[in-house]
């Protein structure tokens, strides 16, 4: 140590001082070693802020919303697209597909497509991406969410023709195939890859874990060279953070903002497709009687929440699906609020002998949403003014899953659930399979009839599909009435005026950077 | 750090100045006249020490004698200008080699401390700072007087130890204060306050926490300091034996005023107060075994609660209005003469002048005084 | 804290800071009562009243309140306070959901004094109780409790906090159970150290020759000296815990709605700071009042049942400032 | 020196096993992951794979063998979330936090120092009334809420620093500052009140009739013996910060080990959560070593050595 | 003599301690000490600090167990006794402390702390009446008025206080009391009355004191036999005035001469001043303890421990040293320091 080449007599000053010297030093380090990216906005770069660090890049788990943020149509692509705003599928690295039997679809693939490593695209890559991510053990997320335990026949014809055989007839399989990035075949399949090799315009310089990802452009791009040469992701957990970061000019553009986070005009709105509703559990008393499900949605003030919580920029719901989504059905209207019907429908329920009175748990998934504290004390309010025996329950995520998902947990007594829903898919099959179904995942009950309509829908296509799925949200309501329906969300973007970006319904979940511009 | 260094020059003057004036055999080095000590209470303020008057001479021993809660502790600290914030110096004079000290600011007072005067403390174990080694601790008055250099101090801290008799102070003068004896720790002390030759040398109890064989080491080595440094020293203790061994002269203090003075001898063979000679008379010596003892009956005074007139009147066997009425001051006594008390009756008109009269004589020896109406008459009894 | 506690409690000052004699504080006046001590400070006086005010608040301001806590108003969201247009209720403003802050914040005393209270509380009895047998024990009790203390610092409170609300459901008697079980080694080292001094102490030698039991000597002479050292840092640690709270708030595994608490209001307010600063200051500010109110209660108490250092309280202030060293040149 | 040392080490390895017991134990008691892992629809057939592809199946002692054998090979296990190395991860996390409580921890000590000994000179004076209300004001404001307040103010009223991240030495100001308040509102009463009786002791004194100055009594005789309280308190507070500045952490985006460490609780990722822990107990273990001989070094009456019975 | 009640035989208790310089763990406080103590007698326990007598008193108390030797109380030896029995046996031994602040809790009232023993041995005063009697009594014994009790230690000076420790000590009903420097810490004057009230005491109640002091003068005033220890060992016992006036043991010697004499005549007299310093007990001389500053000590004196020589005095009075050379009371000493004896 240098403690006796110190100029200090005294002692007491040596060993404070020899600290501080020794943790400048090593704090030196770490500012050393960080670039300064804060500092000077490069405008060959574009920042965003995510609510929280990627846990991985695997192409296959780019369903996870911060994945695929910084992956999708950035830095891995799929087969074809669906466009946001239109709902129609468009081609990407296949550019045309066609059913060439019930079961049996073939998808002609780009040419001149290479992979960041330099491999080229063909149909064996996309063959074993189908493999690697719906027929493998890897557990991929998007084998859950989108292809259930269906297992695919995938066969490369020849390296531009692929077809994909499904067990049962599956008519909007396109769609899935949507949400496969594609991976050279040198990607592992037995285990997952945190930074994947693609085909996107960019790929991933570095990954700072804790701290940043950057994205550069990648000069074998096929398509349009993008306009920002480079994209930069940090993460902060509180919204208002992400947002002042756009207002103090740290970042260009922040995700998952609240309305009172004070972006002012820097805020861009947009459908994010998620809506918000309570799902009630018929199987208990009381809400085994419909007319007290029913009040439960008379007794919800919709209009008010959204124009006082939201400010309102949020739509009143009257189903799982915005508009959009195939099978969304505008002829629905929201459930008025009538607080008078809802208490004379609980009393009727009442003389009937339901007992009103025993406990209903209102289980709330905590931050899940912004505000979501408020709207579950709203809703606790409002339904106790029903005459319901409302307590409310705010858990975190893991122990808010077991009472989201089967086998919901037994014995605890009447259950309802605050879900939000996102159906990025743009097909109802997705919400009504998993929500509707007496044999769905999240569901609670069904009727046979109601069912017998769900297996139908999923199996049409074209305007009928469409009309089935409407007809299946209409029911819903007249008749199983397991939900109540509060409000299709919006979701709002910070966006730097140096930035050009108009955000979409998709934007939530794939954050297209090659759609960005400076701004002149 | 910077004032120190400042105030180098300064005191390395006043160091030669004192050098120069070094002091010859019994020259009076300090002259306390009317000191008053009050403490802030809860109660009110509170005198602790009231009108005291003493002088020391250098070379010999002044005891300043009393029980515990007398005042004697804190005139000492008075004197070296240590006292607890609670306690303020009320009036009086300390007249150090002709500097009144109680008129200077405390940053002046701060170079007479060291050069010219030393305090050792009674507890070793507490006055030493246990965090720093005895040679940093002995260097520090060479340091700020004399503006040493650590090592310069240090080889002034070796043969200070060397001095009163430390051995092996070359390997020891790296120990800390827990590592010593207690003895060796008060001959630390000691080294200290003597450091840098002063003229004048407070000593507060310097052996009570010791074992006898010990203390008669360390008087041994006061009583040696003493003659080589010509100093004078105040021995504050309320051990009547070591005053009566070490001491040329006395002060007695009983509740914050001094009752009794005079050369030692003159004062134990024949006390003039009734506190002095209620002492005494509790040494349990020259008794047979499980005689009665002469006791002083009660206890003293509370200092917020002290009577007006005399001092020890609740106490005093002999009490009588006038002792009630008015305190009697410190004056000279007349030596016994066999048969002249019962004569010329001064005992039965007591002084009328309430303010002390500092006892000092021409010739340059302490007299005999006394704060009693009835000084006579005792040494008569 | 701990060892500050008794770092700065144990030192007797030195003999001639005290009065002159030993025994002139008390022979004949008899001590001064605690509570004219108190109003002597105007500081622990005011504190001491705003504490009381804080519990009485807490004790009768709930059923008070009644349904203004929870009546929800939309329309009349985010009011701004200090205005009495719209009843006094409102004076303070309206949160989110157009309650009123008033009645909220009344509300939420209830849940943050009964929760940092209980949990200082436990922490206090089991930790003090075992820490006075430890240190009166010495030996391997002593050495396998600051083992077990030594566990329970280096272990994960939050963990803690979501096992328990995962295996029990989220209350505020959970909460209480968490924050107890980590504050407990604070008192279990504080009041091992002091124990540990004291069983040399001789009086308590006094006590064992009489062949007293040593729960007999713990209950008699161990526990009433150790106990003002350790209500004082009970007071302190009342604190710690309030902002413990409110941090489990912020982290979303502490007191949840509709419960409500100072801790859970900040943080809850804390996405309206700039739209509705009141809803995040006003429970800040009550739980900074509070916190410290106890802590000059706790250093005033500190002091006060300290019989070496209570004098100080007794002193005239004005002449208490003077510098040390006091000046002693004449006037 | 060395034979203390290798005595507290072993004192201190059992509590380190039962920290990692406990955590492992209770970790488990929080729910199986897999419903955070696997999709919300997944079959049973996909839990029960996920469960057994990590071993959650078996008995909670063969768990803890395994996992006990896999820490004396230094393999601390993967992470759910990210498929890392376990130890990696918390190793990369652990310097961010270290770093910050440690600049932190300094400020707050040597502004402390000054703080309190301004307060201490005078007990009761101004100063002192002043300093003790800062400090306990600072002492008591929850922490979330000054970060954002913070940066609320200086980020985007004022824009004088960066409202988080770590780039740059700016970015530093505000997490260290909402992490001091608490240390050094606790450590100026602590070193006022040590001061203040430290002030009384005989030896200050007896450096005073020796001629010392206030400076010189202050600095150098009365700041040794005050520092020691001191360190006692400020090493339990670096405890704190190295164990829980989730919160600062958190808002400030701050890629430290209290962030990772709430993040794998609350993803269920036990691991990570382990490794962290047993990091951090580590850490904490050696700064208690650091904090006794800092002891012996500022008082030598400590040092084993010469420790007595 | 008087018939004996307590008899200590070749006590010693060892303590383990941390690692000291010299790597030595074992420090031998009380080496085979032995001791008797009759029914009415005061024996006097001299010594400088760290020669093992207030291990010896507490060891006494049983607050410390003996590695080896025996103590007999009327014959019984009190470590072997378990639940009553034992509490009879530290009815009859009680002990007066030191410091008269530290030995009394000041969190109880006068009256309480002199009961305090009663809580234990509850036969003793069953009711609350007897017992507040019984503290009336014992207040009045030592001196304190009844309105004492109910207040608190602080408001009593050293004095009382050390009255409040003697009257606990009474409380019980002892035949022995162990006073540990039960003076030192009094003022002259208050020393005294104390010492007197202990001789008072002693008269009337005719209970057995083992003195602690290291005040040769109180020693002498008070004590019929005194025992000088140094070490951890008994150097010298004797009856009082034969040891005091006769001293055989070099240390002895030195102990009477080194204690400061008021000598009203202002003669200064010669003394020995013992060189160097109390050897530390971790690591204590070989041979005879006293050696290394013993100014006649040879050879023999660093090989041999000397037994106790009982000496017989011309008028039949015994006394016993523990030297090779004990000093012939009248040449062995200097002419100057057998004069100041």
């Amino acid at each position: 140590m240098y403690s006796s080449k110190l100029p200090f007599s005294a002692a007491v000053l040596k060993w404070p001082a020899l600290a501080s010297v020794a943790v400048l030093g090593l704090s030196g380090c770490t500012v050393a070693n960080t670039d300064d990216g804060g500092a000077a906005a490069a405008t060959d770069t574009v920042r965003v802020v995510l609510s929280q660090e990627p846990p991985t890049l695997e192409a296959c788990e780019s369903n996870l919303t911060s994945t695929g943020v910084v992956v999708r149509s950035n830095v891995t692509e799929p087969l074809i697209e669906r466009n946001p705003q239109s709902g129609e599928l468009e081609p990407k690295l296949a550019t045309e597909w066609k059913a060439t039997s019930d079961t049996e679809w073939t998808l002609k693939l780009r040419e001149g497509v290479n992979f960041q490593d330099g491999t080229p695209f063909n149909a064996e890559a996309a063959a074993f991406t189908i493999e690697r991510a719906v027929n493998s053990k890897l557990g991929c997320n998007v084998e859950g969410y989108v292809f259930g335990d269906v297992d695919l026949a995938v066969k490369a014809v020849n390296a531009t023709t692929l077809t994909v055989t499904t067990p049962e007839p599956d008519p909007i399989l396109p769609l899935r195939l949507s949400f496969l990035e594609v991976v050279p075949t040198s990607t592992s399949s037995t285990e997952k890859v945190r930074e994947p090799i693609g085909t996107g315009p960019y790929k991933i310089d570095t990954w700072d874990a804790g701290q940043k990802i950057t994205l550069s452009s990648w000069d074998g791009y096929w398509g349009d060279k993008p306009a920002y040469a480079k994209a930069e992701y940090q993460w902060r957990s509180e919204s208002s953070v992400r947002a002042a970061m756009v207002t103090s000019g740290e970042a260009d553009v922040a995700m998952g903002l609240s309305p009172d986070d004070n972006i002012g005009d820097l805020g861009v709105d947009y459908p994010n497709n998620e809506t918000v509703a309570l799902r009630m559990d018929a199987n208990e008393a009381p809400f085994n009687d419909i007319r007290v499900r029913q009040a439960v949605n008379f007794a919800i003030d919709k209009e008010g929440i959204v124009s006082s919580l939201y400010q309102g920029k949020h739509q009143v719901a009257a189903q799982l699906v915005p508009e959009g989504i195939v099978g969304h059905n505008s002829e629905l209207k929201g459930w008025p609020f009538d607080l008078d019907k809802a208490k004379s429908l609980v009393a009727e329920a009442k003389a009937d002998g339901v007992d009103t009175s025993k406990q209903i748990s209102l289980v709330v998934r905590n931050a899940q949403f912004p505000k979501i504290t408020e709207l579950a004390q709203v809703l606790q309010e409002q339904l106790t003014q029903a005459g319901l025996n409302v307590k409310l329950k705010m858990l975190e995520t893991s122990q808010q899953l077991t009472y989201q998902v089967r086998p919901f947990p037994e014995d605890e007594g009447d259950v309802a659930l605050m879900i939000q829903h996102g159906n990025q898919a743009g097909d109802a099959a997705f919400t009504v399979d998993q929500y509707m179904l007496s044999t769905g995942a999240q569901s609670y009950f069904s009727t046979p009839e109601f069912d017998a309509m769900i297996k139908k829908a999923d199996a049409a296509s074209g305007d009928e599909r469409k009309k089935a799925f409407e007809d299946i949200f209409a029911y819903q309501n007249d008749k199983i009435v397991q939900f109540a329906h509060i409000s299709h969300q919006t979701g709002i973007l910070g966006v730097a005026k140096s930035v050009n970006y108009t955000p979409n319904s998709s934007s939530g979940d794939e954050l297209r950077v090659s759609e960005m511009t400076p701004a002149s | 750090m910077k004032t120190a260094a400042e105030q180098a020059p300064a005191t390395a003057a006043a160091h030669a100045g004192t050098s120069a004036a070094q002091a010859k055999a019994h020259d009076v080095v300090l002259q306390v006249q009317d000191l008053a000590v009050d403490i802030r209470t809860h109660r009110g303020t509170i005198r602790a020490v009231n009108s005291v008057a003493f002088e020391a001479r250098a070379g010999e021993t002044l005891a300043l004698l009393g029980e515990s809660g007398c005042g004697k502790s804190m005139t000492a600290k008075a004197l070296a200008g240590i006292m607890d914030p609670v306690c303020d110096l009320a009036d009086g004079q300390i007249v150090l080699n002709g500097t009144d000290l109680a008129a200077l600011t405390p940053k002046e007072r701060l170079k007479f401390a060291g050069p010219e005067l030393g305090i050792v403390f009674q507890d070793a174990l507490t006055a030493l700072n246990p965090v720093y080694t005895v040679g940093t601790q002995l260097g520090e008055a060479f340091r700020i007087h004399r503006g040493l250099n650590a090592k310069q101090a240090r080889l002034e801290a070796i043969d200070l130890m060397k001095r009163v008799g430390i051995p092996e102070p070359e390997s020891r003068v790296n120990s800390y204060p827990h590592q010593f004896s207690g003895g060796m720790r008060q001959r630390i002390l000691i080294a200290m306050a003597v450091a840098l030759n002063p003229s004048l040398l407070i000593a507060d109890e310097p052996t009570t926490a010791l074992d006898v064989t010990v203390q008669a080491q360390i008087m041994q080595l006061l009583r040696t300091l003493r003659e080589e440094g010509q100093m004078a020293v105040i021995l504050i203790t309320h051990d009547l034996a070591v005053v009566a061994e070490e001491a040329d002269s006395v002060a007695v203090m009983y509740a914050g005023n001094v009752v009794e003075s005079g050369p030692v001898a003159e004062v134990f063979a024949d006390p003039r107060h009734p506190y002095t000679k209620g002492l005494l008379e509790s040494v349990p010596v020259h008794l047979e075994r499980g005689a009665e003892l002469n006791s002083i009956p009660g206890s003293p005074p509370e200092l917020h609660d002290i009577p007006p007139g005399c001092v020890y009147q609740s106490r005093c066997p002999m009490v009588q209005a006038i002792c009630r009425a008015e305190r009697p001051a410190l004056r000279p006594v007349t030596p016994p003469v066999s048969g002249a008390g019962a004569a010329d009756g001064a005992g039965l008109t007591p002084a009328q002048d309430s303010r002390a009269i500092t006892p000092i004589s021409a010739e340059g020896r302490p007299v005999r005084a006394a704060a009693c109406h009835f000084s006579e008459e005792i040494s008569n009894g | 804290m701990t060892s500050s506690l008794t770092d700065g409690a144990a030192p007797q000052p030195s003999a001639a800071a005290q009065p002159p004699t030993k025994n002139t504080e008390d022979t004949k006046g008899g001590k001064p009562g605690l509570f004219r001590l108190l109003l002597k400070d105007p500081f622990a006086t005011v504190s001491a009243l705003v504490l009381i005010f804080v519990g009485l608040t807490a004790l009768i301001g709930p059923p008070l309140m009644g349904e203004l806590a929870t009546k929800q108003n939309l329309l009349f969201a985010n009011k701004a306070p200090f205005t009495f247009a719209h009843g006094w209720e409102y004076f303070l403003g309206s949160d989110s959901l157009g309650r009123s802050m008033l009645a909220r914040l009344v509300v939420a005393s209830r849940t943050t004094l009964s929760v940092a209270l209980p949990a200082v509380a436990i922490a206090l009895l089991i930790g003090s109780l075992w820490g006075v047998w430890a240190g009166y024990h010495r030996g391997w009790r002593e050495n396998v409790s600051m083992r077990i203390a030594d566990v329970i610092l280096s272990f994960p409170s939050l963990l803690l906090a979501v096992v328990v609300l995962y295996i029990f459901s989220p209350s505020a008697a959970n909460i209480v159970l968490i924050l107890a079980l980590t504050r407990i080694p604070i008192y279990l080292r504080t009041a091992r150290a002091e124990s540990a001094e004291l069983q040399s102490r001789t009086f308590v030698d006094a006590a064992r020759t009489f062949g007293a039991k040593p729960n007999a000597i713990i209950v008699r002479h161990v526990i009433p000296v150790v106990l003002p050292t350790l209500l004082t840092l009970a007071t302190l640690e009342f604190c710690a815990v309030m902002l413990a709270e409110s941090s489990l708030s912020f982290l979303g595994i502490g007191i949840q709605p509709p419960d409500v608490s100072w801790g859970l209001m900040v943080s809850q307010g804390r996405q309206y700071l700039q739209t509705a600063w009141w809803l995040s200051i006003f429970p800040g500010v009550a739980i900074v009042i509070t916190t410290i109110a106890a802590n000059v209660l706790a250093a005033w108490l500190r002091i006060a049942t300290d019989p070496a250092q209570r004098w100080r309280l007794a002193l005239p202030r004005k002449r208490l400032i003077a510098r040390i060293p006091v000046k002693e040149a004449k006037p | 020196m060395l034979i203390y040392l290798r005595k507290r080490i072993v004192s201190s390895a059992l509590p380190l096993v039962v920290v990692i017991v406990g955590v492992f134990a209770l970790a488990r008691m929080t729910g199986n992951p897999a419903s955070l892992y696997l999709p919300l629809n997944a079959t049973q057939q996909m839990r029960d794979d996920f469960t057994a592809r990590n071993g959650l199946d078996q008995p909670l002692l063969v768990q803890m063998a395994d996992y006990f054998g896999g820490v004396l090979r230094l393999d601390f296990g993967q992470s759910l979330r990210t498929g890392q190395d376990a130890a990696a991860m918390a190793l990369r996390a652990f310097p961010a936090t270290l770093q910050l409580a440690a600049t932190t921890m300094v400020l707050a000590v040597v502004l402390a120092l000054v703080v309190g000994c301004w307060a201490a000179l005078k007990p009761n004076g101004i100063a002192d009334r002043i300093s003790s209300f800062i400090s306990m004001a600072a002492a008591s404001i929850p922490d979330f809420w000054l970060a954002i307040v913070g940066i609320w103010i200086f980020a985007i009223t004022l824009g004088w620093l960066p409202t988080s991240g770590v780039s740059g030495a700016s970015a530093w100001v505000l997490p260290i500052a909402t992490l001091l308040l608490r240390p050094f509102g606790v450590l100026v009463q602590i070193v006022r009140g040590s001061m203040v009786s430290a002030l009384s002791e005989p030896y200050i004194k007896l450096a005073r009739s020796r001629g010392a100055g206030e400076l010189r009594v202050v600095t150098h005789h009365a700041l040794r013996n005050a520092a020691a309280p001191a360190l006692t308190v400020a090493g339990d507070l670096t405890v704190g910060l190295v164990n829980g500045a989730v919160v600062v952490e958190t808002i400030f985006g701050w890629p430290g080990i209290g962030k990772l460490m709430i993040d794998s609780i609350l993803q269920r990722d036990f691991a990570v959560l382990q490794a962290a822990v047993l990091l951090t107990a580590v850490a904490i273990f050696a700064l208690n070593i650091l904090i006794d001989m800092g002891y012996a070094l500022l008082d030598a009456r400590v040092r084993p050595v010469t420790v007595k019975a | 003599m008087a018939e004996p009640l307590l008899t200590i035989e070749g006590l010693t208790k060892t303590f383990h301690v941390a690692k000291s310089a010299s790597g030595n763990t074992k420090l031998k406080a009380l080496d085979g000490i032995s001791l008797t103590v009759g029914r009415g007698e005061t024996l006097g326990l001299v010594g400088e600090s760290g020669c093992g007598k207030s291990t010896l008193a507490r060891t006494l108390m049983m607050l410390e167990t003996p590695d080896e030797g025996t103590v007999s109380f009327e014959g019984t030896n009190p470590f072997g006794l378990r639940g009553k029995e034992l509490l009879g046996w530290r009815r009859r031994v009680q002990m007066v402390f030191q410091d008269p602040f530290a030995s009394l809790n000041a969190r109880m009232s006068a009256g309480d702390i002199i009961a305090e023993p009663w809580a234990t041995h509850r036969s003793l005063y069953p009711t609350s009446r007897e017992r507040d009697a019984r503290v009336r009594e014992l207040l009045h014994m030592v001196g304190l008025r009844p309105s004492d009790a109910r207040k608190s230690p602080q408001e009593f000076s050293g004095g009382q206080r050390q009255r409040i420790g003697i009257a606990r000590a009474l409380a019980l009903n002892p035949d022995v009391i162990i006073l540990d420097e039960p003076v030192s810490a009094l003022d002259l004057s208050v020393q005294a009355q104390v010492l007197n009230l202990l001789n008072e005491l002693q008269r009337e109640l005719g209970v057995s004191y083992i003195f602690i002091s290291h005040d040769l003068t109180v020693v002498r005033h008070v004590a019929d036999r005194v025992a000088v220890m140094y070490l951890g060992r008994i150097i010298e016992t004797g009856q009082t005035e034969e040891v005091f006036d006769h001293p055989r043991h070099p240390y002895t010697a030195a102990l009477m001469s080194a204690s400061p004499k008021l000598d009203v005549s202002g003669a200064k007299r010669d003394r020995i001043v013992l060189k160097g310093e109390l050897p530390s007990p971790l690591d204590p001389p070989s041979g005879c303890r006293f050696r290394t500053r013993c100014w006649q000590a040879q050879d023999i004196c660093a090989k041999v421990s000397p037994e106790p020589q009982v000496i017989t005095a011309p008028d039949g009075r015994r006394h016993s040293a523990e030297c090779h050379f004990p000093l012939d009371s009248l040449k062995g000493l200097t002419g100057a320091a057998a004069s100041a004896l």
